[in-house]
């Protein structure tokens, strides 16, 4: 694995490039924003973990728990590494979901108050909204969201000016979902610290399509999914400042959080262990150091240059498609494209498009406050990953063009 | 009113209809087309009561009893699902519960729409098909 | 696969039993309390997913979309019917951890008030202890065991007298990670609904012992591990009754758990959506569906004879040692054993039967309260999994025996 | 009290040891002695504050400075690792901070006991040496 783009030798990696759908057309996948599809190198570290190392970790006395507990601390390490975080700083939770919960429940029920604001941006997903909403339900603060411009930009004019002293936390995007915005969440973060606010980066998005190094953006938080970034599902990160996570009381209780349990009173162990109650995800970690491994060596600018191009090659021949809308169309955006039709419902786009080998997804992305936004109730969207061609992105555009054209 | 055809000639009539289509466009063209059969639905009526869950596009579904038959009124905003439901009531409407609960839906396979549609949790097929047989079950309980 | 008990077949399908330890020791992995290892069926049946049909689940209308959400509501299906429960009222968690945690948080904060009592048993382990700590410091509540008799088994003439009207809920382990007891959650269940309490049980180290029904024992609640059941880790279970789930708050905010999000508002979908928030472990749910195919496969009669066989066996010699001191010694126990020896530390037996090949686990077990009840820090605990044998156990106490030579 | 051997001797020293031992039983035995040669501990030291985190078992470690050189006291409940400790004692005790810092600790590896003890995080062997360093850090930092 040298540091090269090869589209051909990257597609290989993929085994389930190799599935055949309806009339055994090839698999054009393009819902990688969905989830991304994992490479041999994954499958393979997963299964010879499972097959020569595997054992529960910590604490353990014997030969596999002790490699188990190395390769799961290593995969932490490695995650630190690719974040530029420290090791303690990195947290194993299920995903973004869980991440954005864990603070909100840990952090937000300690500091969140009534007359409070957590702001958020009208582009967030589900899982930045909710969670905060949760907590505003129990404290008596309120969540609201900076707007989003036509384009699909963050509002920043709007940002500069809703930050303001009773915001106790700015949580945001780092990539919108839907719009393949990207936000400039380093200097979103300099502006709330001045003023002394907390922020949170939902990076879910962004991981898989380059370099995040949490100490540049400046964040407190920063989470992630390890399934949009060729690792396991049930696994992801929340990076916290250290300062930030000493001073939080535990999520869950059990196994693995405590220092010493008794029925008189129990206390907890430092961070990061503190916020990982019970048996963690094993083979989820170390696929995830895995994918990391396999991401990092395939040359970072040359995919931003080849998801570039793709994104501008799809983008100009959708535009010829006559109704179509595309929602999302920032100068700063990544491999995603959300469009809608006139007078053809998305639904249907998805469905003569899967039956022509394309996997697009259609809907609200989890992110309904976006679609009332833009005034839909869903919309197609074709998301880009690392094995992405022009032929996949030339027959998606060809299934919509066709789509369109039966269902007019 | 009493369709002219049992259900099961009704569900033969349309596998039949489908034998003479062998490509998938023709079949895809013939559901939607399918959709563009079905009366006009009452607009009060498209409220959230009528709404069946589980399907990514909205589909509305009226039941209504006329002489001891259930009556269907539907629609939906998307095509394909909008000729699925069509479809269906082809096969479903003006049944007594009897016969709707007595119905093997096989002839949805023979016509290999979950294999042309096999998205079919999207598309609803299996909500809609049960939201029918429910209704059918609630009016035969209100009958016995 | 077809029902018998066959244990030389049972062993061939485990890939880590031929992996070799120190100067080439096969391994004995007596630690299957601790995690369950994996047979190829559940290995291949992931792999397979990964390879063939992996995509994101629910709301996706391509084809790869529908088949995962297909397997993923179809190994719902898989553990309601191992269960004895409805497909909706079971809950994929991260493992048995997060399943007490989320009734702790969501029922038990909604319905503990100050002076209630949460009654757990002396046996628990943290897991079940910690969630109800935290909630009992939220509410004002309080936690109390059951105490546990000499030889292991629960205090029944207690448990009857401290089943009284201020009982909230009472939260006891189905069998006993340390002691290996097998408590009557049947009868415990039946006396709680009498006085009205609600029951939860800890059903960790249950499972993989045999038959679990959750009509038969009458619980509102019922929990496990894949990960100890020879699947995966980060994924378990929750059995909720169906009118306990549909009366409960969400649990983490999210994609997936909702019916509707505004900023004006947000609706919650209903179980078990409403508790599953974000990109669920898809490859955890497949795999946990895949190993209990497989090891409902297995003879339950006959593995629980040959359980029994085991333990009678290694009980008989070990107690041969001198100074041996076997903690657990209920009549009703499956195949765990913990014990001290005279004069000799856990550790060391822990580390000189590792280099012989022996993979015990040594410590507190996650059960302090216990380790305190029986006067001990820590104990070894051996502990055996449906590819034991004979001559495993033989080794086993082979190890310890010598151990003890060279510690004394 | 200065030690007779250099650090590095005493390393060499002990890796030697080890090369006349080919058996891991005769190594585990070595290893055990090893513990029983530590000065008994003093119990007012054995507190909270000494405890090494990290360990299996108990560790206690006292640092003190005598005559610009570290002296440490140590203990454990378990004999292996017991042992260790008194091991890693043998070539660090009575040592100048800057010696302790300057060690680079693969005689631990070159005595194949990482590879004899391969559960080390569990016997503490890397949160024992850390605990030595970073005593040897604060100490070195107080007389700088
Ligand atoms: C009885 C019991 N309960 C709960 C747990 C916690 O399970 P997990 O770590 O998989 O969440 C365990 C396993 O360690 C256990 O043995
Ligand atoms: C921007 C964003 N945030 C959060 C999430 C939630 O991630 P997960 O479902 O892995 O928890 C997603 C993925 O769906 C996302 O795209």
């Amino acid at each position: 694995m040298t540091a090269t783009f090869d589209i051909a030798a990257i597609r290989a990696e993929f085994p389930i490039l190799s599935r055949r759908v309806h009339d055994g057309r090839p698999l054009v996948y393009m819902d990688s924003a969905a989830t991304t599809m994992k490479p041999r190198h994954v499958l393979d570290a997963m299964r010879s973990f499972d097959e020569q190392h595997y054992s529960n970790v910590h604490r353990g006395s014997h030969t596999l728990a002790a490699e188990a507990t190395e390769m799961f601390e290593g995969a932490r390490t490695q995650v630190a590494a690719m974040l530029g975080a420290n090791a303690d700083e990195i947290i194993f939770t299920k995903g973004t979901t869980e991440s954005v919960n864990l603070v909100a429940a840990t952090w937000g029920r300690q500091h969140v108050q009534t007359e409070d604001v957590i702001l958020v941006s009208a582009m967030e997903h589900h899982a930045n909204i909710v969670p905060w909403q949760m907590v505003a339900a129990e404290t008596g603060a309120s969540v609201r969201p900076i707007p989003v411009l036509e384009d699909g930009s963050l509002d920043d004019a709007s940002a500069r000016q809703m930050l303001t002293a009773d915001i106790r936390i700015l949580a945001v995007t780092h990539v919108s979902n839907v719009l393949g915005t990207v936000n400039n969440v380093a200097r979103l973060c300099a502006m709330a610290r001045e003023r002394g606010i907390v922020t949170f980066v939902d990076g879910a998005q962004a991981v898989q399509h380059g370099n995040v190094n949490v100490r540049d953006i400046g964040c407190d938080f920063y989470a992630f999914s390890a399934h949009k970034l060729y690792g396991p599902t049930g696994v992801g990160v929340l990076y916290g400042r250290r300062e930030m996570l000493a001073s939080m009381p535990p999520y869950q209780g059990g196994g693995a959080m405590i220092d010493r349990v008794s029925f008189a009173g129990t206390t907890y162990a430092e961070p990061p262990m503190r916020f990982e109650a019970g048996t963690p995800h094993l083979e989820g970690a170390i696929g995830l150091a895995a994918a990391i491994e396999w991401f990092r060596s395939i040359d970072c600018d040359a995919l931003r240059h080849h998801e570039a191009e793709l994104l501008a090659h799809a983008t100009e021949e959708l535009s010829r498609i006559d109704g179509m809308r595309i929602i999302g169309t920032s100068p700063n955006k990544v491999g995603i494209i959300s469009f809608v039709v006139d007078g053809v419902h998305a639904s249907d786009i998805g469905m003569i498009a899967d039956r022509m080998g394309v996997a697009m997804r259609v809907g609200h992305h989890c992110a309904q406050p976006l679609m009332d936004r833009f005034g839909v109730s869903s919309t197609v969207r074709m998301s880009f990953g690392v094995h992405t061609s022009h032929d996949d992105v030339q027959q998606s555009v060809h299934a919509v063009a066709k789509a369109v054209e039966m269902l007019r | 009113m009493t369709p002219a055809m049992t259900m099961a000639q009704a569900a033969n009539d349309l596998v039949e209809q489908f034998e003479f289509l062998p490509s998938w466009e023709d079949r895809y063209a013939h559901i939607i087309s399918f959709g563009k059969t079905l009366a006009p639905y009452p607009e009060e009526h498209r409220s959230e009561t009528y709404k069946v869950k589980g399907c990514q596009s909205q589909v509305w579904l009226h039941p209504s009893v006329q002489d001891g038959r259930i009556h269907f009124e539907a629609d939906s905003d998307a095509s394909i699902v909008k000729g699925i439901i069509a479809m269906l009531l082809f096969v479903y409407n003006d049944r007594t519960a009897d016969e709707i609960l007595g119905m093997k839906p096989d002839f949805i396979e023979r016509i290999g729409l979950t294999q042309a549609l096999s998205a079919n949790r999207a598309n609803g097929l299996a909500s809609m098909l049960k939201q029918i047989q429910l209704y059918a079950l609630a009016l035969s309980r209100r009958t016995a």
